[in-house]
């Protein structure tokens, strides 16, 4: 992503008398009030002033009344990882004092004046809000009342901030998609609360935005919308799944976008999404889609995955096209629903008793999710297996800044696939003719009487037809191994974000890409990054490898996860990894690489 | 077991050994043994081709069977329980195609009910058979769900828990089609799957079939003794295919009905009990009731109804199965994407 | 296991003209018409006469009228392991001539001579046998004639291989559990068949049997029969289920032991055993009655597996003591139903979403079934955690001799539960009191009020409250870490079945011990084995493999894994770690093992 | 809510308070949090003592609510659609232990449809709540299958799909305890709440039980609005503890029946509809069926059969929990050991 590349000046670098267009906002509120409309409208202001933005919602698993945090990073040198923040909103009395003691002295603290609280730190410049006084005469319905409130902070950091007020007005008619009935009564409180910041705060911390151009062509979108476009232009004709949060916003992306882009001149659908009643149901829906030839997804989290292991092995035995999207939240079991994980790396990987191995993709930006969005389709009937999609909760349900998606520069590649012609008088669903451990699949409704077999999940010779001859088990499953060789070299190779360094090495995949590269930024020794984007591995990962003294892993789990996975195909090269992985629902900020890679740097000086 | 017609060729120049599968691996005498020979003579009387159905199982003897009909129609032999989700999947892919589904009483009541009572309620257009024998019998006959409650089996022991009707089950989750039939029984067997066949939506057979290694004692619900002696069919059913006229014999109206199936085809109830009606579905539910506090062994078309769109009719879908659309009519232009894109500026 | 330790004169010394309790019987027949009670009634003779044997069933996934075989080794140096037969016993047309085909020359066939077939090989000693006759005047119905034919071979390999009458009729009692009416018909037809041989047939082959002392004071038993003995004497109080070949032998032996041994004075039962609706509700049901304080137990094979995936996740996470015994047969998916493996390896250890690990055990004799059989109990109780013990179809299914089992040495290890006056006014469900990462835990009905807690899949705190802080997530997980560590210590710790070799060692575990040990025999290099018992590992696996320049694990999977759960865990021994993994369905021999193990020996001598 | 009863307290000297929990975390006014503190009341006016009781759920926001009453009972928030097998585990493995379980529409009738259908049958003794909404609460309003057919919903659009009937399907399935309810009508989810946790085997209540944050529009038969207007109760239901006399009112006598319960305490059941009779199968089947034709929102007592036994009365369960029998009656002796190895010699 060009914004994320590494910059000629270092941040740190910027931490002079006035701080402009870099620093990190967080605004604390009860969900359920309204509060996130405020937050994505600074999050889009920001954006629109071409100042390079992230935002990340932190945010309790039930539906109203309990905290909820808003994280906005704004960084003129395009860091988009999460980072302890300066400048706090406190909007919430339930956690008005642990919010406040969790601010680095010097920074600022935005709060709400009527709530009954002090701010009892003279290190940080507080300025409080009247918002009952602001709001008292706006025209709105006391219902609408509450939500409004939220736009006090609005308008009181455009003004600190010096947001200009047309572009903050640009963001909530954005915001409510032009609904002028919905954007006048919040833009009243934003100049109300503009005009009174002006007359009465005296401006006494060092943090203001100016124009850029950084952002402009750019989209503000989320992962979840990326994937679901991508799926879109990747030709899904069949989705099924089953409610669960981080990846419902996948599915829901989808049905917003294929009635506008996929309904035919005829208004018939070129699509089916199905709410399954179980995850179970959501797989075997698609995999009996992928079948009989459509291009099937499904999207779930954890538990989900969990519920489609049995299923997760048919496909890869009976060798069925089909695409899952795993958004990861933090598990084992039901864990944390609403925090980010990179945790079902393993798991996935052998998702399925006996010996089952899955093709997995990792993208770590909106480009890539849309990017994987079609590819994972093509993969899918390329391989005839089921290709699962790894994104996490950060990546899928937070907006990220992204260059406009790249259309398939290729055609749909529908594998292997005979028609009644093609399959001529003989065929064998599993037999090797090109050996490279594909073979050929005919679908229903093939009108040549040859094209004919029953899929199974059971033990079959190569004309599919059930066999307990221990040569027909092992033929087949060796094939299959050279099926997945041939997979190494069709899924997306690995990206070296940058050349291999001095000494040290780091491996990465996904979304913690941002904090890696930040913290690379900071260390005058060079360090080579590569970026796996998929599993299984190629050659490309042993090289960087090989180029290294030492290769740090890392992850965003416990128990170093990926790092296992590469000591067991790469056996050789097991003493040059060493592992840093950690989880606790939060996504990683620069300062904490920095911390765990620094050790590695130090052994060197010694 | 049919008698054979050598070289026999029905409308579209098929032999009825083209319908046919591999040979069978169950038990000789295994109920199911029978339906699938029924399956492979109703194929031939319909006429049916081949490529225009798809063979949908679980896991289980029954589940095996199609490996042993319609060799020459693609098939899915799924997960034990799963049939319903990927026979949705496939049949949603592929609207023009039409399904056999074979299933056991454990596929389908035991690990199978949730997936079942959801496809009942989804309408999917497939003939879903219950080979009905109380037993699980690949796994050598442990009770299933619809198992006789207190019975005694030597191996399986004694089971305390109450009989599931299948039939009940779909008729409540919203099956508009729903019969029971004896293995016993070919030619209702066969004329239930020609009217099943010609429904919309999905049908269901529960077929008792009894499975003669574990649960054929006169005494089970499920053997062909208890059968023989204690069927009780609702109704005398023809079918009538488009061609054929309907006559309606020397009946008198009150005991005679027909009634047009989806594709206009008809079938012809005579009625054998005075105040059925198959067509109400409180009487329907009625009467499987009182079978059930009687341990009446009844048989025939419980309960239809035509009213409901099957879930491919609500997914306006176009003429063309999703899965033979062009690449055209999947994958939008790049004005579009770009028009898209704009709204995330 | 006595019987199998290394031999002083190694087998292939004994090829002389008469061979004596040496070799391997093959017979065919076609299922499900009583074969079995003539395979088991020879299998127990060869056992009652002292000479060590075992038989192997490999049987179709029917249940009635495809072939099948029945393999009995006879070895008085008590090799128990697969070997290719010397003996054929050919009484199945469908399969007649691919049996003949596949035995090596100079091997005997006795055939049903009433079938329309000929062997025509002569480099074979084929007995024909007149079968019709033979059973044409036995008093029996016509439904059990076919039954009592299989006596024909019964009573002609009597009289060739010199089985004492008497010992037959003791065999056929001890099948027939004593009832002369089954005994009588099958006895005549023996002993008509014994005559007829005596007469007619000269014998031209060298191989027959002797008695031995060898087996006297052991027992010969099923490994599922053995784990359920086991269950019953570690207390089972409650065990759930739903069945699936191999493992349904289990619960059956379970309903069979548990009346007879478990009832009460009262009659009442001190257990109980529930069917269940299918795999997921049978773990559920044993996590719930874990929970309440049963010893809980559920027993399957892989496609279970796959299922139980979600609720292993919740027994990891929640801390709920359970145990479930995974009789693994051939997988990927429904596969091979009725073929053995050890292919759950991987799949298991890492089963659940998210960091999950499981605790593992590998029997490998009826001895250890029955010994991990009460063990696991202990073992859940005092980790608080799910354990998964991994027997195969071979030993779960198969009847094995082995010394009588040791009745516990030890009173049950319940863990550390809380009494009611234990609790005392504070308890917190995860707080881990004695740095052991095992925390304390109460059940319901304990009459203390402060006792009692919310168990939840959910991150949660020390008290099992609802948690989405970052540090209670962590922190929990990184207790739950070194409760594993703690779990390292309390397995069963690997055995050293051969001191450490001069440069080569191997590492295996469950059943595939008997080829290798048999195959170890063979080679003049002393060459190190240790068996390993239970995972996570510990250090005397390091220790082993560090004593070797090569390791090579063997197992019985396409891909290596234990293998490459070794890798992850020491990965900088990897280098000197080599593969054997292989997997047809059928248990290894010693020559196969040989085979793979020789370049690794030939490698030295270069 | 009920009217707060400072510090007055039980026959075993417990107040109210202490029957209660953590504060909800659930949105205001939700159904949920109605019931929650009916079951606090109920467990204070039956003297309940909570270490006799044990919480179950699934995952939702329903099954949430388990944290916010009986802080001093064991609990166990399950897996979702997985309540009713650790229920089954946990109470076979205590017998001695009363369950009050809480689960929501899509948490019973969609992913945990076969463990519901399974949990009947097997008779389990537990209070089944199913907090009603007719949508997915906690993934923010999907629909659920009890949603109304037809319905459109702003977020999760129009629901093509027939409602699925819950007592209906608990009905067929075995269950001997089956009532409707309302949030909004805390007196009777009260009464009805008393009398399942009289009941042996399992007591389902159906309660709908309004999410005002996605299905709370009037047009929703799951709303407060609807609820209001349209509750239709089959009976009048008095509830009397062993100790209270009964009194048979002024009530014509057809008009009243009193049923024992298996703990010995009583309710009363004073008609509404002349010709219901709760304790007829198929008059209550046909009664749901009208009811679902008619879109009546009928509420009380619509099946009760207290003949079955249940799970743990046909285990032949010794008086001990198994949960608590000592080892020398887990632990067969070193004799029963040696002489069944002797038959294997
Ligand atoms: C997940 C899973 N669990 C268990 C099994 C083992 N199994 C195979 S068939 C079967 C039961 C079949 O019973 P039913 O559906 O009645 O068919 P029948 O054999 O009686 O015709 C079971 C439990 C399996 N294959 N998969
Ligand atoms: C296996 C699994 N799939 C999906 C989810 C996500 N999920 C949580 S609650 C819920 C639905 C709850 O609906 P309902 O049972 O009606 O409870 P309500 O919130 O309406 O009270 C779902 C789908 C999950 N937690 N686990
Ligand atoms: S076991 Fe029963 S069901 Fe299976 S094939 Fe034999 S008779 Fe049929
Ligand atoms: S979302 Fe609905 S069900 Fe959930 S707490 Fe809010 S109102 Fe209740
Ligand atoms: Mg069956
Ligand atoms: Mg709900």
């Amino acid at each position: 992503m060009g914004v994320s590349e590494p910059r000629s000046l270092p941040a740190r670098a910027t931490a002079v008398s006035t701080v402009v267009n870099n620093f990190s906002l967080m605004v604390a509120t009860v969900n359920g009030t309204g509060s996130q409309t405020a937050n994505l409208t600074l999050l889009r202001a920001f954006f629109k002033m071409g100042i390079p933005v992230h935002g990340k919602n932190i945010f309790p698993s039930n539906i109203q009344g309990l905290p909820t945090w808003y994280h906005i990073r704004v960084s003129r040198d395009g860091y988009v990882a999460r980072k302890v923040p300066e400048v706090l909103v406190a909007f919430n009395i339930a956690t008005f004092h642990e919010d406040v003691t969790s601010m680095q002295s010097d920074s600022v603290c935005v709060y709400n004046g009527d709530l009954p609280v002090t701010v009892d730190r003279d290190d940080l410049t507080a300025y409080a809000l009247p918002v009952k006084e602001l709001i008292k005469d706006v025209t709105v319905g006391v219902k609408l009342r509450d939500y409004v409130a939220n736009m006090v902070f609005v308008g009181a950091l455009a003004r600190l901030l010096e947001i200009p007020l047309e572009v903050i007005e640009e963001s909530l008619s954005y915001q409510f998609g032009g609904r002028r009935k919905l954007i006048e009564p919040n833009l009243e409180v934003v100049d109300a609360s503009y005009a009174w910041a002006a007359e009465h705060l005296d401006k006494r911390d060092p943090y203001r935005v100016e124009p850029m151009t950084e952002t402009h062509g750019l989209v503000l979108m989320t992962g979840n919308e990326a994937g679901a476009l991508g799926s879109v232009f990747g030709g899904v004709s069949f989705a099924a799944w089953y409610p669960i949060t981080p990846s419902t916003g996948f599915i829901d992306a989808l049905r917003a976008f294929l009635p506008r882009l996929r309904d035919g001149e005829d208004g018939s659908a070129s699509y089916t999404v199905i709410q399954a009643e179980d995850e179970l149901a959501a797989l075997g829906m698609t995999l009996g889609a992928g079948w009989a030839g459509a291009r099937a997804v499904t999207a779930t989290s954890g538990p989900g995955v969990s519920l489609m292991s049995e299923f997760a092995g048919l496909g890869y035995f009976a060798e069925i096209p089909a695409v899952i999207w795993d958004i990861q939240r933090v598990g084992p079991s039901t864990g944390l629903p609403t925090r980010t994980a990179q945790g079902d790396v393993t798991f996935v990987y052998y998702l399925g008793h006996g010996d089952t191995k899955n093709v997995m993709l990792f993208p770590s930006s909106i480009e890539e999710c849309f990017e994987f969005g079609h590819r994972a389709f093509d993969l899918a009937e390329l391989l005839q297996t089921p290709v699962f999609v790894l994104s996490d909760l950060d990546l899928g349900m937070n907006n990220w800044m992204g260059t406009p998606f790249e259309y398939p520069s290729e055609p749909m590649q529908r594998g292997k696939v005979l028609s009644a012609e093609e399959v001529g008088d003989s065929f064998s669903r599993y037999l090797d003719v090109d050996g490279d451990g594909i073979p050929y699949r005919t679908l229903p409704g093939n009108s040549n009487p040859a094209s004919a077999f029953f899929a199974r999940g059971t033990g079959h010779n190569e004309q599919a037809v059930y066999s307990e001859r221990a040569e027909d088990w092992s033929a087949n499953m060796e094939r299959l191994k050279r099926k997945f060789e041939t997979a190494r070299l069709q899924v997306p190779g690995p990206v070296l974000e940058r050349p291999p360094g001095a000494r040290l090495g780091v491996i990465a995949f996904g979304s913690t890409r941002y904090a890696i590269d930040e913290a690379l930024d900071q260390f005058e020794e060079a360090v080579g990054f590569l970026r796996l984007r998929a599993l299984p591995i190629n050659d490309e990962l042993r090289a960087f490898i090989e180029a290294h003294e030492q290769v740090v892993v890392i992850e965003m789990n416990r128990d170093a996860q990926l790092y296992g996975i590469l000591q067991t195909e790469l056996p050789d090269l097991g003493a040059r990894l060493s592992s840093v992985a950690y989880l606790d629902g939060m996504p990683f900020t620069a300062s904490f690489v920095i911390d765990r890679l620094t050790p590695y740097l130090d052994v060197e000086e010694v | 077991m049919d008698r054979a017609r050598p070289l026999k060729s029905n409308a579209i120049g098929m032999v009825k050994a083209e319908y046919g599968g591999l040979a069978s691996t169950l038990c000789k005498g295994c109920g199911h043994n029978s339906i699938a020979n029924q399956i492979i003579q109703v194929a031939f009387d319909l006429s049916l081709k081949p490529h225009e159905i798809i063979k949908l199982s679980g896991i289980g003897c029954s589940s095996k069977s199609p490996a042993y009909f319609l060799g020459l129609s693609h098939g899915f032999n799924a997960l034990h329980g799963r049939m319903p989700s990927v026979g949705t999947g496939a049949l949603m892919a592929n609207h023009s195609l039409r399904a056999i589904g074979v299933s056991g009483d454990g596929d389908t009541g035991s690990i199978g009910m949730g997936q079942f009572k959801h496809l009942m309620r989804r309408n999917v257009r497939m003939v879903y058979i219950i080979e009905d024998n109380g037993v699980y019998g690949l796994t050598k006959g442990q009770f299933s769900v619809t198992a006789d409650e207190g019975q005694d089996l030597k191996y399986a022991g004694h089971n305390d828990l109450p009989t599931i009707d299948l039939c009940m089950e779909a008729i409540i989750a919203g099956c508009g089609f729903v019969a029971r039939s004896f293995a016993g029984d070919a030619k209702q067997v066969r004329t239930l799957l020609k009217a099943a066949l010609s429904h919309r939506g999905t049908a269901v057979l529960d077929i008792i079939s009894p499975c003669v290694a574990f649960n054929n004692h006169d005494s089970s619900s499920k053997s062909y003794g208890f059968g023989r002696a204690n069927v009780q069919a609702l109704q005398e059913i023809g079918y009538l295919a488009h061609e054929e006229e309907i006559t309606l014999d020397d009946h008198e109206p009150g005991e005679m009905r027909v009634v047009e199936l989806h594709d206009g085809s008809h079938i012809k109830l005579h009625k054998l009990e005075e105040d059925f009606d198959s067509s109400d579905r409180i009487v329907a539910m009625e009467r499987l009731e009182r079978a059930r506090e009687r341990e009446e062994f009844i048989t025939g078309l419980i309960y239809y109804d035509s009213s409901r769109p099957s879930l491919a009719e609500v997914a306006n879908l176009p003429d063309t199965p999703l899965a033979a659309l062009p690449e055209e009519r999947l994958r939008p232009s790049p004005e579009a994407l770009e028009g898209l894109l704009q709204g995330y500026r």
